[in-house]
């Protein structure tokens, strides 16, 4: 039998650290993961390649509809089950409950002030769907699959985070409160609604009508991926050369503890409500990653008065690399383990 | 050719406040702006560039209002409102314009 | 015999009203128009997602090159026929024509100034291609095709409806004049040079030429015009929002009578010079359509005195929609109809 | 450092009428300038942005030209020829430049 | 609202010249300022416009720097050693600013 | 036998002249070079269509990873050859040897002073990637291929020019040294990261990690190629246009003296080291091609005083063209003639 730290080579079956071993090779050995390394470097080097600004955000655009869409016709071709609503809710109780924890663990790894504290608590709630997606391929490579609606998770995990941190922020800085305008802004941020919508969309249309536009969101999807994921290595490596002396040492620990930490809970959810193997894997990867697209816009509003150089650089130059490259086969061996899938 | 008296009024602020810093400005009858890209730049906060950005909490924008001198106290509050705790690096400079009656 | 309102569903042939409301189901259920669904509903609901302007550009770029090359490439492997000729003439006749019909209506039904009554109605005889497309799209689903050379002819009803439109206004407005650099603009538009330009490469490269570029041009296209019409929706949606006092009821009725009015105008024509069923559909749309690209970016150069907030929220604000939604399916039944196709 | 007067004029118009303000500027013998892209704004024809947009109606420029106080009629006569029925927001401000001798 | 004066300078260059630009300026000192994107314009060396280049050689930038008068001889000697051999029109303006001491 | 200038058509064999005429004619009938064409006349024209220039920046990073990892895996698939060494050095020593030949035409030539003149040549010693890809487009169409690391070759030919032109620059001009961030600059310019990282990629994921992207970097690539080509010939044009005064007759006839000139020195190089028809074809392809991206970008840094508008002109509006149109076809005809491929 196949168990947790097993992993299936030609005819052969590789258990234990090997298993581990050879999937964090595989992975790391991957055109996805090979193409952010490049970018880090590239910007590390300090080579003048970049991304024009319009072509990452619409890759990103593009990506966000392609992996809400499967999603949605992979619910439609599964049926809704019981299990897509405690899963949205659990999900949601991650994203709120993380940052309390994240906040307090700064507060004893490091000297942050707390409105910085929250803001970058905020973003470990919630979520990156880069690493989601980087983790649904891991899974493929590995033989598994997923509930569909784990798209419609990674969405509802999005914004009760930002909530949580400005409740943090609001008990110490009266200046900080919630408004109507703040609150849509926070529910209907771009990548929400266009996770939302593409899901929706694909419920609606099922396969048949993801045939139809198949060789644009899912044949060439992970080659786009290659170079959205290049983009986030020069914009990763740049801000890291850029705010190197803001990351003590407390810091960068917090950033590798974390997103292990927060995947342990997402475990211990997830085998509550009784998830499978995959789907137990995604919502481990949810909850160890954290945002750099909601969190910051709304921080940046809201909180001005954090630094966006600590929170930008702990959530893509730290923590994304680390689970893209490390995290994601330890929680997949994490989640084999436990599920004994 | 004739000109006419007139302030100009620059607003650097972060692009995820556009939408508010204009309906304050919509509020204090102030109808004409233009809009700007900042694609880069540098401040207390360290340097930052737009290149590659996926989100938009890293960009900044440039307001620019041209307006007759009696009504620059009223825009200045208004932007002030919304500036106070944001980075909003407000400037204004004399200048001459064309055909008054536009503004 | 699959008559005027019928269409195969499965083995079923369903005709009538039926007919009908299953084509118009079928359509609104695409994910092409959930796409731009999605796009109206984010933008009137105040979400922040928005498309690079880059990246619309870009896309446009594509759409028009694909869909020029397509139709080159079928005249190419059709042979040239003399109702290319033809269709062509009663392209740009209806092109002309059109904008009068308009101007007329306008007159009666609001009260729009002549200048921006003209400038509205040079939008309607003028065409746009993504409804083209679109229409394209719901002949296929429908099981039909038409002349390639229809490309051709959406390309020659770009222009004629500006100059009627000049005509119109410099009878009362002297300041508006035609020069020899306004002329050049309006007949060297990016739109048509592209159109027309991919048009001739397809029929020069024909069939075997396609099938090199196939899996960039041919394959994606519908994933692709779903995003581009996801920004279509999103930009429709926010000209809604912002120009909703503009809208008079009286602009409003007049941006629903007129397509179908074009329609049948463009039937009539049609009919008149032997268009097989899928033919006269595309010109009906044609005729339908209204410009939201090159007629505004004439408008804007030479008639400045007209307000853009009128043209672009009716043409992309509610005479695109409606055809994209309804129109295109009473398109069809009617070419069916009277052709008897 | 040496510094000499200039004057800086700046005309807002739709991206359209690019070509015509340069054709014009051109003409008039106005060598220098710059364009920059306006991203958004709002006037008496309301509010727009041209995000997601595709064609150029919508979208404005900016074009600036830094040139010397003697040279500013001509500017101004030549840029109000094109600018005249259109948006055309001209502003001109006094400025210092290092190296007259490149205006 | 209460203004203090200051100085706007505004650095127009060739788009590689940026880093350069940049590390000079944080040499001297200056730490705050935004760079705008230059979209085409026209020069002795002729008229240029960045539309479908792919290489960054043809763009040009502007720094804009807000700074304290007291502050400017020392940006405009850094700014110069960049410019010297470069295209780098540079414009002194005066200006005035809300919250000074931000410069 | 198929010799030198010979051709299979359908069954026969086309040779001679008439086998050259055939492939030129094959050539200049591609979707790529009408493309290209398109974009010269309609910038020619004066018609007003642009292509944004984050989507050109996009498909140029798009062609070069593609093109740099299809290079990679094809010698990961070969294995490792010493002909890589020796081709690199030859690549090496062409281009820092290329201008000095140019340069010293030019002052035969023309009447450029020496600060122009060794900007100029050092875009004839670097080299153009797109013509290299149109070069393996026109090998494939002939049924010839190529030794994967002539990518290789390419990236290590970006800058060895660049110091060259410096040094002739700096025996008259002190202003103009070496610096270690030039230096830097110059090594690590975007687009030879680019090709090199995508290539060390492609030869760590080898055939399988190419498979897992292909639909995105490979099958798709002609077309994205011809939008690509497309805002060439649009940029190009337009330059023309726009410098037509600065193309004196000298410089003009430099500019299509020097492509096949350099091909000769590539063909002799290639035949030195062995290189089999399609490699020496495409080494001749290089040693013919001008920068128009990594020199102009140094040269504006370094040599603020050389004038853009003639390297650009000379480099994008010239000799791309001649090269794309008529250069290619020659240089295989000479390819297969010397080597009896
Ligand atoms: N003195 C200044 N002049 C021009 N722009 C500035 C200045 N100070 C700050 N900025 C802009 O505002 C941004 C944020 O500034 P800060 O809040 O000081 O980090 C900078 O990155 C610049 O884009
Ligand atoms: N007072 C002003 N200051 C700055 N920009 C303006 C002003 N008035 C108009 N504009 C710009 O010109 C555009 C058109 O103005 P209008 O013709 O008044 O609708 C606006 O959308 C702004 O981009
Ligand atoms: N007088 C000026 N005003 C504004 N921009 C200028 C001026 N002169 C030059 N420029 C800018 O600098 C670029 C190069 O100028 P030049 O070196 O004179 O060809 C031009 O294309 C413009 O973008
Ligand atoms: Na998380
Ligand atoms: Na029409
Ligand atoms: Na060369």
């Amino acid at each position: 039998m196949a168990g947790a730290l097993c992993r299936i080579e030609g005819k052969k079956e590789v258990c234990g650290l090997d298993g581990f071993l050879a999937l964090a090779a595989t992975n790391l050995g991957s055109p996805l993961i090979l193409s952010f390394v490049l970018g880090v470097a590239a910007a590390l080097g300090r080579s003048d390649l970049v991304f024009p600004e319009a072509a990452a955000k619409a890759l990103s655009i593009y990506l966000l509809f392609a992996i809400g869409m499967k999603g949605g016709v992979s619910v439609a071709e599964h049926g809704v089950d019981i299990r897509l609503g405690t899963a949205i809710l659990l999900g949601i109780v991650l994203s709120a409950a993380l940052p309390l924890l994240a906040f307090r663990l700064l507060g004893i790894m490091t000297r942050l002030d707390r409105t910085n504290a929250a803001a970058v608590a905020a973003h470990y709630g919630s979520i990156s769907i880069v690493t989601f997606v980087a983790g649904t391929s891991v899974l493929e490579s590995a033989g598994l699959s997923a509930d569909g609606f784990m798209v419609a998770v990674a969405a509802a995990m999005e914004a009760p985070a930002i909530l949580s941190a400005l409740w943090l922020i609001s008990r110490s800085d009266p200046n900080v409160r919630m408004d109507s305008t703040l609150w849509r802004e926070i529910m209907l941020n771009g990548s929400i609604v266009l996770l939302i919508g593409a899901f929706v969309i694909g419920m609606i249309v099922g396969a048949d009508g993801l045939a139809e536009v198949d060789s644009f969101f899912v044949s060439p999807f992970k080659g786009a991926l290659c170079l959205f994921l290049l983009d986030m290595g020069l914009v990763a490596g740049r801000g890291l050369r850029r705010s190197r002396d803001v990351l003590t040492p407390g810091l960068l620990a917090f950033g590798l503890l974390m997103p292990p930490l927060g995947a342990c809970l997402g475990a211990v959810g997830g085998l509550l409500i009784g998830l499978p193997t995959g789907s137990l894997f995604l919502m481990m990867v949810l909850a160890a990653s954290a945002s750099y697209i909601a969190v910051p816009a709304a921080m940046r509003v809201a909180v001005p008065e954090a630094d966006p150089g600590i929170y930008l650089t702990l959530s893509l130059g730290v923590t994304f690399p680390f689970n893209l490259t490390l995290g994601l086969p330890i929680y997949l061996a994490l989640a084999r383990g436990i599920s004994g899938g | 050719m004739e000109t006419h008296k007139a302030k100009q009024v620059t607003i650097t602020i972060e692009a995820p406040m556009e939408r508010r810093l204009r309906a304050v400005l919509d509020e204090a009858g102030v109808t004409g702006y233009s809009v700007l890209k900042v694609i880069g730049g540098s401040g207390r906060s360290g340097a930052w560039s737009a290149e590659g950005q996926v989100g938009s909490a890293g960009g900044m924008i440039q307001v620019i209002c041209i307006i007759r001198p009696d009504r620059l106290d009223g825009l200045l509050e208004a932007a002030f409102s919304v500036v106070e705790r944001h980075i909003g690096v407000v400037t204004i400079t004399d200048c001459d314009v064309l055909r008054a009656e536009r503004f």
